[in-house]
Order: C-alpha cells, then sequence, then structure tokens
C-alpha cells in the first residue's frame, strides 16, 4: 500500500496558525474529539439532570410497564425493572459520577502531586516513608477496602469516590516521582536553582506544569473511568449507589437480574454508556497525552 | 448467603395432637437409588443442630438428625426416637420411652454405636451449656430438668406447664461420643464439620468448594431411603443458580426468586411446590414518632398501598394478602378481618381528618411540619424483591402526598439503627412463626426496649391482656378464640401494616416423585422421595 | 589501486516529510561518489549538510518515512556487485515538476522488508558502522565483551565460547583498550566516553568488514579523547587498510585520515577530489564553501597573529525551501558580476577542473 | 548472572522481606481500625436466629473468652499470627489459615490465569503497535481492546454466561455444574476476568511506549548496525522491565475483579469470602484475608524489583525500580 507524501506550495511558511493541528497524527484529534464529545455530553446530561429537563420523571414507578422493551409508549430506551424510564434515569444517572468522579480525580491527584514531589525532590529519608506508605495502600485488594469502609460507615458516593481516589495516590505520587528522579538526570534541576529560581516556581512550573502536565491528564482520565468502573462493580456488590437515585452502576446491577432470563436492553443500555464514557475519557487522555507529549521533548 | 432476606427466625412450641404410628419400614415397593442435586444461595457455616441459625443449614440437620417426636404431613406429632411418651397430670413430666433398634452413623473403621438415653440427656446438657453459642437456648429454657431413667427411658421435668409442650421435644439429638469436648459445643468443634446423627442420611463429604454430600443411611431405623445421595451445591449468585436449573447442572432449588417463577411455570421438566412458611411481611412504624403514633395516619397508609398490584407485579401472583398479624394458613387467623382495599380516596381523607393539608410542594404537612418519613431496610445482595416493594411503597405514599426517603443500610448497621436505637420511622420486615402463633414479643409493652422485637414502641393495654391470658391458658379453643380477637384489635390498631404472606416454591425436576416438603423445615420428608427410573 | 570502487554512489536522494509543514526535507539532494578499496574518503561539512543521513541510507537504518527515494549504492561484496538499493523503483514513485521532486509515492513498509533481506549478510559482515555517542550506543544491559562477542559469533568463521572470547580480548587489546580482561566482563555504565568508542571500534572491526563507517566518532568526546582516538583510527588505517568513510565537522580529523575528501553542503556534494588539492585550497582556489570552511580553522599562524578568526556569515541552509540556484550563493564571497545570474538562477552541475578533482561551482563551471 | 551480582540481590531482597513484615503490619493495623469503628459486632452473628436475647455479643465475648478492650484483642491476634495460628473464623470455626490457604489457591489460581490473559492479548497488540505504529491493524485491535476493558466486569460476565448457555446448551460453572468438574470451564471466569478486569487499555499503552522508546534507542540502532537480532538486545529494557513492572502494579485491581469474577461464576476464592467476612464482620478470616492479599501484592512489587535488579546488576541498590507512571 503506497502512502502519499504531496509538497503543498505555498502552505510550507511558518506563520500559518494551524500548525498545531497539523503537527499530530489524525488520530489524536480523532481522540480527543471523540473525547471532548464525551465531556460534553456527560456536562450536558448533569446539566439536564440539574435543572430536570427529562423526557420522563425518572422515578415515576409505573407496574404495568415493567421491563418493556425500547420504544413502547414512549419510552425511547424502554423501562427497568420498576417501569421507571431508562433514559430519563441514564441522564440523571451521570450526577452519580460527575462530582464524585471530580472529587475522586482530585483526592487522587492533588496530594499525590504533594507527596510525589516530597518524594522526588525531598531527603532520602522522605522518600523511604512515602514510598513505605504508598506502598501499604498498594498492598490492599481495592475492592475489599473500599467494602470495609463503606460497610463500616455508609455506602454514599461521595464517601466512596474519597476512597477510590485515595487508593490511586500512589499512582501519582510515583509518577511525579519518576519524572523529578528523570529530570535531575539530566541536571534541568540544578541548572534552574543556579539560575536563583525560588524553588517553588521550579517545582510548580518547571515540573509539574511543563513535564508532569501530560501524564497527570491521563491519571485523571483513568481515574474517572476507574470511579466509574468502580462504582459498578460496588453496586453489584449492593454498596454503589443506593436506590431509588439512579446511577448507571446500579442500573447495570438491577438490569444484570433480569439478563440472563432474556431481557437484555436493562442493563446493556447502562452498560454501553458506561463503556462510551470511559472509551471517551481514555482516548481523551490518550490524545491529549500524544499532542503535549509531541510538544515536550525531554 | 446466610438468612433468608430480612427473615427474623422466631420459633414456638407445636400443637399438641394425638400420636398416631406413621411410617412403616420401608416395603412401599418404591424403587430406590438416584441422586438429587440441589442449590442452595449460600454456604452452611456449620452442619450441627446446636450451634447452626441459618436455613441453610438447619435443611441438612434435618437430614442427619432425628428428634425424639417429629411431625408428619398432617401436622401431627409422630413418634421418631421415642416410640411412645406418657405425660404427667399436672403436665410438667414427660417421659419418653426410646426406639431400642436405632444405631448411630457408622464412621470407617469403628463398630456401630447404638442410640441410647444417655445421648438425650448429653444434648440437653450441651445445649444448656453457658460456654455453647447456640439459639435453641431460650427456646427451652422452660425445661427444668432431664433423668435418664434406665438405658432406654429419659424423664423431662419443666418448670412450668405450658401449651403443646409435646410439640417442643422436635429437637434433634447429637450423640454422645460425637463432638471432640464432652461438656459444651463450639464452632471449632470438628463435630460441627463432620456430623454424626441417626437421620435417614449420612454426611459422605464436603468438598473444596463446600459442596456437601449425603449418602443414605442403609441402617436407619424407618428403613433405607430411597434417594441415594443428595447433594448441596452452594451458589453465590441467585440468576446463576436459576440457570443451573434450567440448564440441568441441578434437580432442584429449595427456595426459588419470586422473579424467576414464570419461566420456570412455564417449563414441563420442572414441578413448581408451593410451601407456605408461616411467615409475613409487613411494614413496622416507629410510634415515637409524633406523625406514626396517630392512628389514622397508619391506617391511611394501609389504604394508599396496593398491595394486589405489588404482588401480581413482583411475585407473580403468589401470596395471599393479610389483614392481622398471623400467616393465613395458622389457625390463629381471623377469616372474619377483610384486609383493608386499596382505596386512595379513603387514605386523603383519612390524613385531611388527621390534621394534614397539602404544602407547597405538594407534600403534605401539619402545623408547618411536613409529613415525611425514613425508611430503612438493610442491603443483601439478593435483596431485588424488597427493593421492588419498598420502591413500589414510597411511590405509592407519593401520590397521597406523604414523602418517603429510603434508606438502605449495610445489615448490622441497620440491625442496630432498627433494634437498638430505634433510630427510624418505618421499616420492611418478614416474620416467620411456626404454628404456635404466640406474638406476645411482638406487641406486650413488656417487650419494648433495646434489642427486643417490639421495636415499634406499640403498648395497648387491651391488647396486653389478651396475650398474657393467651399466654396462660392450655385450651386450644380458648386459645384460638383469644388470638382472633387480637387479630380483629391489631387490624383495627395496625401498629404495622400487614402486606401479604409470600408463597415460597420449591421447584424440582420432574423425574424426583412424592416429595413433600416442611414448611419450614424443608426436608423431613425426604426419606419418601423416589426417583422415577 | 584497483580499478573497481568498493563503494559508489550514484544520485542518492533521502527526503523527509515534515507534517507540520507539508514539505520535503531534502537532507541527501542528489550525492554521488566513489570510494576505493583501502582508501579513507573524509566526508566534511557543516551540520545539517546530510553527512549522517547520508550514511544512515548506506546501511539502509533510516527510520523516518519517507526515507531513501532514489539513486543507487553499488558495493563490491567478495567480488560480487552488489546494488543495495535493489529494485528501489518498485517500491517508489516520484512525481518530478521543473526537476524538483514535488511529490513521492512509497511503500514504506514493503521497502523496510526488502532492506532487511538486502542487507542480511552486508550489515555488520561487509559494512560496519560506528555511531557519534558511544555511550548510549553500547546496551547498557550486556557486558562490553558479550557484545563483541556476539558480533565476532555473528559474522566470523570462529563460533566457539572460548575462541570467540580470546578474539574479542585480541580486539580489546588492538584498540589500546585498558586491562581488557577486566573490561570484558564491564557494563557500559561503567566505562568512559572513549573506552566505550574504542570498545565500538573494536566491535565493528572485529567482524572483518572490508568497509567501515565511521559517523562523527569523536564529536562525542572531549578534546584529549579525541586525538587519542584519531591516532588509533590512524594506526588501525594503516595497519588493516580497511576502507573507510569517515564523517566529521572536525576539519584536523579530515586532513589528518582522509586520502579523498567530499565536501558536503546542503545535501549535496559540492568538491570532490584528493585531499591534498581539496584541503590545500588557497582563499581563491577550490569551492568557496570549502575556502571558507578551511579559513575558520583556526592555525598557528592567527593565533599568533591575533586575528579575528573568520566566520561564515548567514547559517545553515535550510532544505525545505531549497533555492534554485547554488546552494552557497546566499553566503558566497567570491561571486562575481559575471556569474551571478548563473549562480542564482541554475544548480551547477559537478564539473572537473583537473581529472579527480570536482567543484560545483559557476567559476569554474563556464572553462 | 555472574557471582558478583548475588551479594547486592541478597541484600537487596533481605530489605524488601524487611519492608514487606513492616507492610503486613501496616495492613493489619488498618484493617483493625476500620472494623473496629463499623457498626455491628461478629458475636451478633452467631445469635442471629434468636432475638429476645439481652444486647448481642456481651455474654457471648466472655464465653469465647475474647478479650474486651480493642488493643488487647488487636495484641492477642498479633500474637497469634506471629506465632502462625490466624485464630478461628468466627462463622464457621475452620481455623482461617488452613480456610484461607485453600481458598487462597483458587484465588491465585484465577488471578495468574487472567493476568496470563491479559498479557497474551496485550503483549502482541502493543508489540505490534510499536513496531509497526497506527495503522490499518493495529488501530482497530486497540480500540477492541479498550473497549473489553471499559466494560462492567460483572455484565460482561452475564454476557459470557448467556452466549455460553445458549451456543452450547451445557452450563459452563466448573463449580456447581453436576456434569462433573470439567477443567475447561476454568477458562470462562479467567477470560472474562482477563479482558475485563479494567487493565487491558493501560496494559497496552505502557508496553508500547517503552518498546517504542527502545527501538528508537541507540544501542538498538547499533544492534541493528552490526545485523544483530533487534528483539534479543530490546527485550530486557523493552519488554522484561515493562511487563513486570506493569504486572505489579495491576495486581491490586486484578485481585479486586476477582471478586466479582468469583460471585458471577461460582468459583470459591479468596474474594468470595473476604466479602462474606466483611458483611459478618468475621474479624479473624478478614484479617487473614487482608494478610495474604498483601502477601500476593508484594510479592508481585518482589518479583519486579528482583527482575529490574537482576536485569541491569549495574544498577545502584538505592534506583528503587521504576514505578509504573
Amino acid at each position: 500500500m503506497r502512502k502519499r507524501y504531496v509538497e503543498a506550495p505555498g502552505r510550507t511558511d511558518e506563520a500559518s496558525g494551524l500548525r498545531f493541528f497539523r503537527k499530530s497524527e489524525a488520530v489524536d484529534l480523532f481522540f480527543v474529539g471523540y473525547g471532548l464529545l464525551i465531556v460534553v455530553l456527560v456536562a450536558v446530561s448533569y446539566a439536564a439532570g440539574v435543572f430536570r429537563l427529562l423526557p420522563h420523571d425518572p422515578e415515576a414507578v409505573n407496574l404495568d410497564l415493567m421491563l418493556a422493551p425500547p420504544g413502547t409508549a414512549g419510552h425511547l430506551l424502554g423501562t427497568d425493572f420498576m417501569g421507571r424510564d431508562l433514559l430519563a434515569r441514564l441522564i440523571l444517572g451521570i450526577q452519580a459520577y460527575f462530582l464524585p468522579g471530580l472529587l475522586a480525580i482530585a483526592v487522587a491527584t492533588v496530594p499525590g502531586l504533594a507527596l510525589g514531589v516530597l518524594a522526588g525532590y525531598g531527603a532520602g529519608r522522605a522518600d523511604r516513608v512515602i514510598t513505605w506508605f504508598s506502598n501499604l495502600v498498594d498492598s490492599f485488594p481495592r475492592l475489599v477496602l473500599i467494602l470495609l469502609v463503606i460497610a463500616a460507615f455508609k455506602p454514599d458516593i461521595y464517601f466512596i469516590m474519597v476512597v477510590v481516589g485515595l487508593t490511586n495516590v500512589p499512582a501519582t505520587v510515583s509518577l511525579v516521582k519518576v519524572k523529578i528522579r528523570f529530570l535531575r538526570e539530566k541536571n534541568f534541576i540544578e541548572a534552574a536553582e543556579g539560575l536563583g529560581l525560588p524553588r517553588r516556581t521550579i517545582v510548580l512550573k518547571h515540573i509539574l506544569w511543563h513535564h508532569c502536565r501530560a501524564s497527570l491528564i491521563i491519571r485523571a482520565t483513568l481515574g474517572m473511568g476507574e470511579a466509574i468502573l468502580m462504582e459498578t462493580s460496588l453496586s453489584y456488590l449492593g454498596f454503589g449507589v443506593q436506590e431509588p437515585t439512579p446511577s448507571w452502576g446500579n442500573m447495570v446491577q438491577s438490569g444484570a437480574n433480569y439478563f440472563l432470563q432474556g431481557n437484555f436492553w436493562p442493563s446493556t443500555v447502562p452498560a454501553l454508556a458506561i463503556l462510551l464514557a470511559i472509551l471517551g475519557f481514555h482516548l481523551l487522555g490518550d490524545g491529549l497525552n500524544n499532542l503535549l507529549e509531541r510538544k515536550a521533548v525531554y | 448467603m446466610k438468612r433468608v432476606s430480612v427473615v427474623i427466625l422466631f420459633v414456638f412450641g407445636m400443637t399438641a395432637a394425638a400420636s398416631v404410628w406413621a411410617a412403616d419400614s420401608r416395603k412401599d415397593g418404591r424403587p430406590n437409588g438416584g441422586t438429587v442435586n440441589y442449590g442452595e444461595y449460600g454456604r452452611p457455616a456449620t452442619l450441627d443442630p446446636v450451634t447452626s441459625n441459618e436455613m441453610v443449614s438447619l435443611r441438612i440437620t434435618e437430614l442427619v438428625f432425628n428428634g425424639l417426636v417429629g411431625i408428619n404431613e398432617k401436622q401431627e406429632i409422630v413418634p421418631e426416637l421415642a416410640e411412645r411418651w406418657d405425660v404427667s397430670k399436672d403436665r410438667r413430666t414427660y417421659v419418653f420411652f426410646l426406639r431400642k433398634d436405632v444405631i448411630w452413623h457408622v464412621l470407617p473403621g469403628e463398630a456401630p454405636k447404638p442410640f441410647t438415653a444417655d445421648d438425650v440427656v448429653f444434648t440437653y446438657n450441651v445445649m444448656m451449656h453457658p460456654k455453647t453459642i447456640t439459639p435453641l437456648k431460650v427456646r427451652y429454657e422452660f425445661i427444668e430438668s432431664v433423668e435418664k431413667a434406665d438405658d432406654h427411658t429419659v424423664r423431662f421435668t419443666i418448670k412450668r406447664p405450658i401449651l403443646n409442650a409435646l410439640a417442643k421435644f422436635t429437637f434433634k439429638i447429637l450423640p454422645k461420643h460425637g463432638p471432640a469436648n464432652p461438656a459444651y459445643l463450639t464452632r471449632e468443634d470438628p463435630f460441627v464439620r463432620r456430623p454424626i446423627g441417626t437421620g435417614p442420611y449420612k454426611l459422605a463429604s464436603v468438598s473444596g468448594d463446600g459442596e456437601i454430600t449425603l449418602a443414605a443411611n442403609d441402617a436407619y431405623f424407618k428403613g433405607r431411603p430411597h434417594l441415594d445421595t443428595i447433594v448441596a451445591k452452594p451458589f453465590a449468585d441467585q440468576n446463576i443458580m436459576t440457570q443451573a436449573l434450567m440448564f440441568n447442572a441441578i434437580d432442584m432449588i429449595a427456595l426459588v426468586n419470586p422473579r424467576y417463577l414464570p419461566e420456570i411455570q412455564g417449563d414441563k421438566r420442572f414441578v413448581l411446590q408451593p410451601y407456605n412458611a408461616l411467615s409475613y411481611s409487613f411494614f413496622g412504624y416507629n410510634l415515637r414518632n409524633p406523625f406514626l403514633s396517630d392512628r389514622r395516619v397508619r391506617k391511611a397508609f394501609t389504604y394508599a398501598l396496593n398491595r394486589q398490584e405489588m404482588l401480581d407485579s413482583f411475585f407473580n401472583g403468589q401470596g395471599t394478602i393479610i389483614s392481622g398479624p398471623f400467616a393465613p394458613g395458622s389457625w390463629a387467623y381471623n377469616l372474619d378481618v377483610a384486609p383493608l382495599p386499596f382505596d386512595p380516596p379513603a387514605a386523603a381523607a383519612l390524613l385531611k381528618e388527621a390534621g394534614f393539608s397539602p404544602g407547597p410542594d405538594g407534600f403534605l404537612q401539619k402545623a408547618g411540619k411536613k409529613l415525611a418519613l425514613t425508611l430503612k431496610v438493610p442491603i443483601e445482595k439478593e435483596s431485588e424483591a424488597v427493593k421492588r416493594v419498598v420502591l413500589a411503597f414510597r411511590n405509592y405514599l407519593k401520590n397521597v402526598g406523604v414523602d418517603i426517603k429510603v434508606e438502605f443500610e449495610e445489615w448490622q448497621a441497620w440491625k442496630g439503627d432498627v433494634f437498638f436505637e430505634h433510630d427510624f420511622d418505618i421499616f420492611f420486615a418478614t416474620w416467620v412463626f411456626d404454628d404456635s402463633a404466640d406474638i406476645s414479643s411482638l406487641f406486650l409493652t413488656a417487650e419494648i426496649g433495646p434489642w427486643k422485637n417490639n421495636f415499634g414502641g406499640y403498648s395497648n393495654p387491651e391488647v396486653d391482656s389478651l396475650l398474657m391470658e393467651g399466654k396462660l391458658t392450655l385450651d386450644h379453643e380458648k386459645r384460638r378464640t383469644l388470638n382472633r380477637k387480637l387479630h380483629a384489635v391489631l387490624a383495627e390498631e395496625t401498629p404495622y401494616t400487614f402486606l401479604w404472606t409470600l408463597t415460597n416454591y420449591t421447584a424440582y425436576h420432574r423425574k424426583i416423585r412424592h416429595v413433600a416438603i416442611h414448611p419450614y423445615k424443608f426436608f423431613s420428608y425426604a426419606d419418601e422421595w423416589f426417583i422415577e427410573p | 589501486m584497483s580499478v573497481s570502487p568498493l563503494l559508489k554512489i550514484e544520485n542518492l536522494k533521502t527526503y523527509f516529510y515534515s507534517k507540520g509543514r507539508q514539505a520535503f526535507i531534502r537532507s541527501v539532494d542528489g550525492v554521488s561518489f566513489e570510494i576505493r578499496r583501502g582508501e579513507t574518503l573524509g566526508v566534511v561539512g557543516e551540520s545539517g549538510s546530510g553527512k549522517s543521513v547520508m550514511a544512515l541510507s548506506v546501511m539502509g537504518l533510516v527510520g523516518a518515512a519517507p526515507g531513501v527515494i532514489a539513486g543507487r549504492i553499488g558495493l563490491k561484496t567478495d567480488g560480487v556487485q552488489k546494488n543495495l538499493l535493489q529494485d528501489l523503483d518498485d517500491y517508489v514513485e516520484r512525481v518530478e515538476a521543473d526537476d524538483r521532486v514535488v511529490e513521492v509515492r512509497k511503500d514504506v513498509v514493503g521497502w523496510q522488508k526488502n532492506v532487511e533481506r538486502l542487507m542480511a549478510m552486508v550489515r555488520g559482515k561487509t559494512v560496519a558502522m560506528i555511531f557519534q555517542n558511544p555511550k548510549s550506543s553500547l546496551n547498557p544491559f550486556l557486558s562490553v565483551g558479550r557484545q563483541i562477542t556476539e558480533a565476532i559469533r555473528l559474522h566470523t568463521p570462529c563460533k566457539g565460547k572460548a575462541e570467540s572470547r580470546e578474539r574479542s580480548l585480541y580486539w580489546l587489546e588492538r584498540v589500546r583498550m585498558d586491562s581488557p580482561r577486566l573490561r570484558y566482563d564491564n557494563y557500559p555504565r561503567a566505562l568512559s566516553g572513549g573506552m566505550c568508542q574504542r570498545a565500538m571500534v573494536a566491535m565493528a572491526l572485529s567482524c572483518e568488514p572490508s568497509f567501515l563507517i565511521a559517523d562523527e566518532p569523536t564529536t562525542g568526546l572531549d578534546a584529549t579523547i579525541q586525538s587519542r582516538i584519531a591516532d588509533l583510527l590512524a594506526e588501525l588505517k594503516a595497519d588493516l587498510g580497511v576502507t573507510t568513510m569517515l564523517i566529521s565537522h572536525d576539519i584536523g580529523i579530515i586532513r589528518r585520515l582522509s586520502d579523498s575528501v567530499a565536501v558536503m553542503y546542503g545535501g549535496m556534494v559540492v568538491e570532490y577530489g584528493p585531499a591534498g588539492k581539496v584541503m590545500a585550497a588557497g582563499p581563491e582556489s577550490g569551492h568557496p564553501y570549502t575556502a571558507a570552511l578551511l579559513a575558520s580553522v583556526p592555525d598557528e599562524r592567527n593565533i599568533r597573529g591575533k586575528e579575528p578568526l573568520q566566520a561564515i556569515p548567514g547559517d545553515v541552509p535550510d532544505t525545505i525551501h531549497v533555492p534554485d540556484g547554488c546552494r552557497f550563493f546566499g553566503r558566497c564571497v567570491r561571486v562575481t558580476a559575471a556569474v551571478e545570474k548563473e549562480c542564482a538562477g541554475r544548480l551547477p552541475p559537478l564539473s572537473e577542473i583537473t581529472p579527480g578533482h570536482a567543484v560545483r561551482c559557476w567559476l569554474y563551471g563556464e572553462s | 548472572m555472574s557471582l558478583k551480582g548475588v551479594k547486592p540481590v541478597a541484600r537487596v531482597l533481605a530489605r524488601e522481606v524487611a519492608v514487606t513484615a513492616l507492610l503486613l503490619l501496616g495492613v493489619s493495623v488498618v484493617v483493625f481500625c476500620i472494623l473496629y469503628l463499623a457498626p455491628g459486632d461478629p458475636f451478633s452473628l452467631l445469635l442471629e436466629g434468636q432475638m429476645s436475647a439481652g444486647a448481642p455479643g456481651q455474654d457471648v465475648r466472655e464465653a469465647m473468652g475474647a478479650p474486651n478492650a480493642w488493643h488487647a484483642r488487636y495484641l492477642s491476634w498479633l500474637a497469634g499470627m506471629l506465632r502462625g495460628n490466624f485464630g478461628a473464623s468466627i462463622r464457621t470455626g475452620l481455623p482461617v489459615l488452613e480456610e484461607i490457604s485453600r481458598v487462597g489457591l483458587n484465588t491465585l489460581l484465577l488471578t495468574l490465569g487472567s493476568m496470563a490473559v491479559t498479557l497474551l492479548v496485550a503483549v502482541p497488540i502493543a508489540l505490534y503497535a510499536a513496531v509497526r505504529g497506527v495503522n490499518r491493524v493495529s488501530f482497530p485491535l486497540t480500540m477492541a481492546a479498550y473497549v473489553v476493558s471499559s466494560l462492567p466486569v460483572f455484565w460482561f460476565g452475564y454476557v459470557v454466561i448467556y452466549l455460553f448457555l445458549h451456543t452450547f446448551g451445557l452450563f459452563p460453572l466448573a463449580f456447581g455444574g453436576s456434569q462433573g468438574t470439567n477443567r475447561l470451564y476454568l477458562l470462562l471466569p479467567i477470560v472474562v476476568l482477563g479482558l475485563g478486569n479494567g487493565t487491558l487499555s493501560e496494559v497496552i499503552r505502557h508496553l508500547r511506549e517503552e518498546m517504542g522508546r527502545v527501538l528508537s534507542e541507540d544501542y538498538v540502532r547499533t544492534a541493528r548496525a552490526k545485523g544483530a537480532s533487534v528483539w534479543k538486545h530490546a527485550f530486557k529494557e523493552g519488554f522484561l522491565i515493562p511487563v513486570t513492572e506493569i504486572v505489579a502494579s495491576k495486581i491490586p485491581f486484578i485481585l479486586g475483579g476477582a471478586v466479582i469474577v468469583e460471585q458471577v461464576f461460582n468459583w470459591p476464592g479468596m474474594g468470595r469470602m473476604a466479602w462474606q467476612a466483611a458483611q459478618d464482620r468475621d474479624f479473624p478470616v478478614i484479617m487473614g484475608i487482608a494478610v495474604l492479599a498483601a502477601v500476593f501484592v508484594r510479592a508481585g512489587n518482589l518479583l519486579q524489583r528482583f527482575v529490574y535488579i537482576a536485569v541491569n546488576p549495574g544498577a545502584s541498590r538505592e534506583t528503587i525500580g521504576r514505578r509504573v507512571a
């Protein structure tokens, strides 16, 4: 298969603004595009949920219309095991992840960064202690730890997400630490210190912003994906978001009970929603990383 | 997993009836052989009758052990390990004459040991020993002492004469040589995992993943049971268990999940057999909440519920709506008291009469305070049916202007809230009874307090007197009229909104014949089952 | 010297494609020259003149797309003339507009497979190569000795473990490595830059190649080590007489080691000839760029005379906006009125001013 | 590996074992605190069937001789553990060590099996993408892997079971099926967890990036220049280290996924037991499983550290293994 390389005369001047986009592979643009589409969709559905602009009342129980296939009686995506409209619950369901998901990412990133810098930048002893703690958190099987905490306190989505965030702190710590170690080898930091730059700018601007930005974006998008999957698993075990508030996780779980009997859609609809959302976040992370990575050549 | 969802197990004595020598030895012309694999939801922790407290374990002890007396399909007391018995005039001493031809299950390489009175005394002592942790202690506190008259006679003296005391002597007898520790039985004792009994089946093996195989006991005193082996297969997921049945991986399911009833009903290969556990489901109210202490509000809630629609939608219509605190199958049920109809306007009227008027947000309020109540339900992985009932309840009440906030809580946290701190407005549960229909511990004023059953805090002198009277009389008929009156009063008072008694179903492959199911102990008549070749 | 050249490159073109500017980067834009057996050809030029890319093209190691798109590389391997770019035209189609390549269609994957097949017995056996930064060119996870024995067992008859170990120790001594038995087990991390380069040379020469490409061998090292490595190369050249293509921007080392010299500028050879003639040229003779290049090297005369060092004005040619005329036109000081129009308009051919010495400049073109 | 390399490795491993011991202690303290804070009491589980007793646990606790104050309970557990006696499960009375080792084996089989499946799928895709870059073949494969790893694992399990049921008409469960435990059915949960444990996309990305980076390293170019096989040179840094890194860092995820798959496929594993024990507040079993799981995870880390050091003995001791970003 022959690949074409054509010289476009007149297009080769430096000034054209599109350089950034043309510089990247078409694939990355597709990834970022799809990812942004998902983020917009999630934001819109979150807003629709908040302002109650929903096709049907998500909590209206209708026992005559239980497990109705998509398209019956005005329910675009059919109804769930209580006869409630699946589309409305799907739109409202994102609320279980939007803010809590962001919380999970914040909890994973902020302390992660701080400890990472401390470990990478600080003295050897700080590094050993922080590594020990991150190994400690990592040594738990994630789900059992979360279950214990929820069983101990209360099954509230924000609570779950804080714990999910905490279990991701070690990954961020190691990410930042490895980057700082790498930069130290390049005596990049000594040069900056030599210039008398205050340590704060070195850490914040040079290390975190320019070098860790790409990986942190990936961690954030992965974090959101993981938060959704974790809540779904917990819902299967009964400890996710509780009825009657909808969440994609508990919709899949309650739908799955009827899956083996042949009613596929109550669990397939939210499962596909989860799939498309997580795929969106993954690709957004991947695409942005490739774009930003290509710029930050180190 | 370990307990029927939200079932609070609660067993009392049985009715007394003339003893009839029922089953004869096994010359009934039915073929022997074959295996029944039955699916269980969850794995039994222990296999002995004393420390077990889960339905899963009790079903197996029913096959492996025997009691002094037994209960036949027609609920009559029949002899089992005791051939005959006589009761003293003051009904405080019971003498049992034991069968002489019973031997304990034989472990490979050991000589067979006969069943003697010593075993009965041993079982009583173990049960009552402070170090033995068993739910049976409370149930048999009425026994004062047990003495062995001779090798085959044992005399029980009880503290006070009680109604149908004889029925209580169905507790299972352990072998003296069984447990490692002669004085008491704890869950560390190996006997708990390798039980030895006198019953129709003996424990053959327990596989690594919890599969329990019971083999037929050839030396069973009632004659060898027909089925060669019964295998209990544990499942962690009810959907998978039902598919296992549908695809012939197992032959029987002890308790079918309501949502699969239509599917199994439609399949010719299987028989759906109801067994009415004497239980009923209800919404309990916390009368300490000012709103709920008003009877009219509780009645209005009952009017607002369309119980028949719920039954039809969620349980495939398999159950009967009840109006009082007894299961319809029980002799104490008062058929004259009809359940309140589904009548939302009547509910609205009652609420208006109780002083509630619609607030700005459409929900009722009284003196500025919104009628908002919390309904607490425990989380159980297989609580699909409970979830549907609770959500429907919330919807019905929303239609009459009551704001119900549903709160699902982890099992232990829920028990703490409801039974200890009484921190709830409404809660949903199911009681399981034996036949004595003694509901004193539910509604007696004395039974109010932490970890006690009258958690709703219901106290009514008239009910108290009826209950106490019932407890004392020995006359069955008098007891029955008292209970029927209680039923009428409580139907009017509605401390609970009585919902229904579900028909439990077991499903088994058509090849298994002559299947009689004990409403509560399930396998009591399993020795008569056989497989069509 | 035998008549047929060991390596003959004809009109080699290696382009890259800048996605950002949607234009070709013409790193090697029509290079032709020959190297006879035993001869050392010095290729000199500023960085970005395409020297290294040309070397990689010969070895078939050009990774980026589209890579080699035209030309022929003849190599005499044990008596047989072999074209390293055989049936390149089956994989490449070029579209030219006013003798400039405007469009290329290349089956990159297919050509890659073809190169692997072609170069299978050539790389390492007939042609060996050493690189610029020695420390990162050695596998950090294998000891130096094992990497050398690997080469030996790949390309020389001695396959045995002990035998190849002896052989590599012998070569470590030949490259003046200190205490070779100890260094044998060392990892590259434990060696200095100079020692790594010696190891690289040992690895390359241990396969007894007939042709060695040294791509900026001394550039990555500090001054004192550079001269020692130069001495080593000179010594090996004298002993083994291996044909070498020495690529460097260090005039000193080129002058010292090469028999003939090719000066590259803007992806083209602008002057080619015997070292004596090319390197000796004064300010007026030879190609203006060569003259300027030689003038910018400080020698003891202008150091003692404290004359200001000469630098070539302007900067390295942009290989994307390739001017029509001579690539050095913008920076050439010897442009005369007569030839100015030619220099700006037309690309001068590489024409012989004396037998064996050719210059690509209109100053000489007319005669 | 020459003798010279053994000394530092032995010293590093000794240090690792010490750190692991400390970690296990930390894990047990954290789990105990959470358990202690949780409402409910393990002993109330025993009295399930009987409601009208006094406050559950009080009299029972004396009966079982369990010390009252919480730190006393922890210390007695710890003393026991050090002697290898993890105590007995309150629910079944079985000694914990015996029970979790039997069950732990099943989970180990499931975890390692699913990890193998993940690698079996991820490695070819990653290597192909690293060498060939994004093209007609690598792009759809990567997308498919991303899709599969974004699915909720239990729903994925149900789909697989449904397909299996309705295409073969056989019941696919190795444990609980009556057609005898056909070893083939073991593969199903392993494949489902292998594909569905949500780490597939990260594994591919990590391997692809690492191999891509190594292939562009100078020493790989030298290898090609000298006609040696690229794979032989790129193997260590481009494949061995990244694989052990990603595997070590993903063990907690896979163990988490195992809890779900064990329930769906009726697989008697450690996850299911941990789940049951947590709800029963079966204190000794939870502690035992937490410690065993921690050992699993640390073993993964040790393997990774060991490979990292063994591969380049030159690496000085304090360069702690590169953790996966």
